[in-house]
């Protein structure tokens, strides 16, 4: 399990550099798929069969796809053609650093920094459960109609940005 | 328990005393339990997928009125097995200008994007991989994977061909996915459940009524429709369109990667038509013969499959390609809609006749949806009548002026 | 649900690993007698001009954007509709009503014409 | 098992990969790319804090599926707003995008 853990976590975080270090726009794309499958394993890893499904579904299937679609689009700046990286980098690397000591300093003065997993009942059906929080007027009905007006406003918003029909 | 009601328990168990008699630990055991067993699996069906070739073949050529393979073994059967070698052993061309590990990274991801959807095919109640209980996602995460491999053999061959091909095919599979997406909640609804053995079980019963293509026959059509946009077969294969992109994303494939493209498809087709059965005509139920024992279960399912399949086929091989403007507004101005308003008016019929008597709830189901195609054909008339008009009153006035 | 995930992805190594050793034994048996005739890009046997990376229509990113839109909607609609057999009729009409909000977007981009390929 | 932290310093590595990356990326799409990344680290810390406090309670799944819609919302105006700078100056680099600085 533990192993299992450290691989994932190797995979995610190296592919994670090579997004943001890749000069090809597609390869990043495809790192990015790399990194993001890695994370689903995780959820599922974590007891969160669904999360993890959804994850190949939305970021795999649909927003990987939109980004090549994009970097097709924009195909000029696809080869060669300078750096990847601006000239400040070494202050942005810096800056990365200095938020991931932070983080890391933050988190490990928390009293549950090592806390084990909590136990998972068993005839548990994640799914239902989150069905059920979703539409239960004292928990979660309201974001659940704000994400479908959300998800409608990006919808118009971008339709009318990207169409060039005015 | 015995190796008639359950043969898969019976060979695991048989299998643990093995391994644990070697002295291996219980659970590196079962891991390899379940790994051999999913070898076994899938040598099964990649088999499978070869004679799936030799039906097509004989199938399209029934079609077209010819014979078919006829001259390797007995009716041609041999057939596939001379094309794997010859494909086996074809020089293998890597273009210049290649992406060369994305190229030949994308045919494995196309056919294991296949392969992996067996592991929730239920073939029995007993004969299952695992009974994920987002069954019914699983199957649209793996179609995901799907348009992937098509987007990187395009993009990996550098050919304006295959680039174009695959954008057309990855357009318009991400398009016909959201009314399948959308029908695919309607089992979900009925049964309860996103798992696949929950869904079979829904339709329980010694009569077929229990099947959801009867509660739900419009969404049983567009999980077919769509399906096949998403195999990406005729009349939906805009990405072989041969005057215009040849053979679209695989165009710059040969021997055995182009091989795989191939038995990836046509594995695809004979898995949808297999899925098209568990979600809406029962899946391994039928007039009670499931019960004699799991291997008749499973027998049952890939009969469905196979006639799953042969439909496919027949629409492959009746209806001529389909325009790109055509399949997206077909999609979204005429798919999209209908499926929204069949999921909503499922929905609340579901809720409004939960305490009815069965037959009632089924045939309000069915007549529901008989309305809203009726509805629907109306809607089209109409405007493809005053569209006529439109026409017609513009030709008619532009012989008045001349 | 440990074991569930641990067989898929079992079963995603297998479905892997099968293909992509056939294409290795494929890629040692065949014969390898390349030349830059045979390695060229294919394009009906006239010589390839220019870029691979032809200029593509807007339309493309337009139907990827209102399909990225819809599948994270359902998304949000699968545990409704699994708990729907148990749910009182307000809980639908919720669903029901998250589905209208999306529709009338939908209706709005048709109107706007942003669905026409052309 | 692993403890809670593994995750926690796993996100947060993450998350400052994705910082990174939009702070140094001179194309538009590659920043957009490290902010899908950060939009992660977010999911992994809200997955595992349901899984190891309460699973009984959804909070966590719920807010890791808002983040779904946000990242999906944010993913599609971005790209648009990209395309339509690159259709009107014929670039998708920040740096040469100094439009306001004028």
């Amino acid at each position: 399990m533990t192993i299992l853990f450290l691989i994932i976590a190797i995979v995610i975080l190296a592919s994670a550099v090579m997004v943001v270090t890749t000069r090809n726009l597609v390869h990043a794309a495809l790192w990015l798929i790399v990194s993001l499958f890695g994370v689903a394993v995780l959820f599922a890893m974590l007891n969160a069969g669904f999360l993890a499904v959804v994850q190949v579904v939305v970021y795999i299937g649909a927003i990987a796809i939109l980004f090549i679609f994009a970097v097709m689009l924009t195909r000029r700046e696809m080869r060669g053609h300078g750096k990847p990286l601006n000239n400040n980098w070494w202050i942005s690397a810096l800056l990365s650093l200095l938020t991931f000591g932070g983080l890391a300093m933050l988190l490990s003065n928390w009293d549950g920094f090592s806390q084990t997993p909590a136990d998972f009942p068993s005839d548990f059906d994640g799914v239902a459960e989150l069905g059920n929080a979703l539409i239960d007027p004292n928990q979660f009905v309201l974001p659940f109609e704000v994400a479908s007006i959300l998800l409608v406003a990006a919808l118009v918003g971008a339709v009318y940005i990207a169409s060039n029909r005015k | 328990m015995n190796l008639w009601t359950n043969p898969i328990q019976v060979i695991a168990d048989w299998l643990m005393q093995i391994f644990t008699g070697w002295g291996l630990a219980e659970t590196l055991a079962s891991v390899l339990i379940d790994l051999i067993g999913i070898v076994f699996l899938v040598v099964f069906i990649l088999i499978l997928d070869v004679m799936l070739v030799w039906v097509e073949r004989k199938v399209v050529a029934r079609f077209q009125d010819r014979l078919g393979p006829n001259r390797v073994g007995p009716f041609g059967l041999i057939q596939p097995f001379a094309d794997i070698i010859k494909l086996f052993i074809k020089e293998d061309i890597t273009p210049e200008g290649a992406d060369k590990v994305i190229y030949n990274i994308a045919p494995v991801l196309s056919v294991s994007s296949v392969l992996i959807l067996w592991a929730i095919f239920p073939l029995a109640p007993v004969i299952i991989g695992v009974d994920l209980n987002v069954g019914v996602l699983y199957l649209v995460a793996a179609g995901a994977l799907g348009t992937l491999s098509i987007i990187m053999a395009g993009w990996a061959s550098n050919n304006k061909f295959a680039l174009l091909g695959a954008f057309r095919q990855v357009a318009a599979m991400i398009s016909y996915e959201i009314p399948m997406i959308v029908v695919l909640l309607i089992p979900t609804i009925f049964a309860g459940s996103m798992g696949m053995l929950g869904i079979s079980e829904g339709q329980q019963g010694f009569w077929p009524w229990n099947w959801y293509v009867f509660l739900s026959p419009l969404g049983a059509l567009i999980f077919l429709i769509s399906a096949i946009a998403e195999l990406g077969r005729a009349p939906f294969d805009l990405s072989e369109g041969e005057s215009e992109v040849v053979a679209g994303f695989h165009i710059e494939y040969s021997g055995m990667k182009f091989g795989w493209f191939y038995a990836g498809e046509l594995l695809h087709a004979f898995t949808f038509g297999g899925f098209w059965a568990i979600l809406f005509f029962g899946g391994y139920n039928f007039f009670g013969l499931e019960k004699l024992g799991p291997l008749v279960s499973a027998a049952i399912v890939l009969f469905k499959a196979m006639v799953g399949y042969w439909v496919i086929m027949w629409i492959k091989y009746t209806l001529m390609r389909i325009r790109i403007d055509h399949m997206l507004a077909f999609n979204w101005k005429f798919l999209v809609p209908l499926s929204f308003v069949v999921l909503m008016v499922t929905a609340l019929l579901n809720t409004l006749l939960r305490d009815a008597p069965t037959a009632t709830f089924i045939l309000s189901m069915f007549f529901s949806n008989v309305i809203i195609a009726g509805i629907t054909i109306e809607i089209l008339r109409r405007r493809s009548r005053s569209g006529r008009e439109k026409v017609e009153g513009q030709a008619s006035s532009g012989v008045k002026a001349t | 649900m440990q074991n569930e995930w641990l067989y898929i992805g079992l079963f995603l190594i297998v479905g892997v690993a099968l293909p992509a050793a056939s294409l290795i034994m494929a890629a040692i048996i065949t014969p390898k007698k390349s030349n830059p005739i045979k390695n060229s890009t294919y394009e009906c046997g006239m010589e390839t001009v220019g870029d691979s990376w032809v200029q593509f229509k807007a339309q493309y990113y337009i139907f990827g954007l209102v399909f990225l839109i819809f599948d994270v909607e359902t998304v949000f609609l699968f545990p409704w509709a699994v708990t729907l057999n148990k749910l009182p009729l307000f809980a639908v009409i919720e669903g029901i009503v998250f589905i209208l909000i999306l529709l009338a977007g939908f209706t709005y981009i048709w109107r706007k014409d942003a669905l026409e390929w052309a | 098992m692993i403890p809670l932290s593994w995750y926690l310093i796993l996100s947060a590595a993450l998350f400052s990969i994705g910082l990174f990356g939009v702070m140094a990326r001179r194309n538009a799409i590659a920043i957009l790319l490290g902010i899908e990344l950060m939009f992660n680290a977010v999911n992994i810390n809200l997955v595992a804090f349901w899984r190891y406090l309460d699973p009984t309670i959804m909070n966590g799944q719920v807010f890791a599926i808002i983040v779904f819609a946000v990242a999906a919302a944010e993913v599609a105006v971005g790209l648009a707003l990209v395309i339509s700078v690159y259709r009107n100056r014929k670039t998708v680099v920040v740096d040469d995008l100094d439009l306001l600085k004028w």
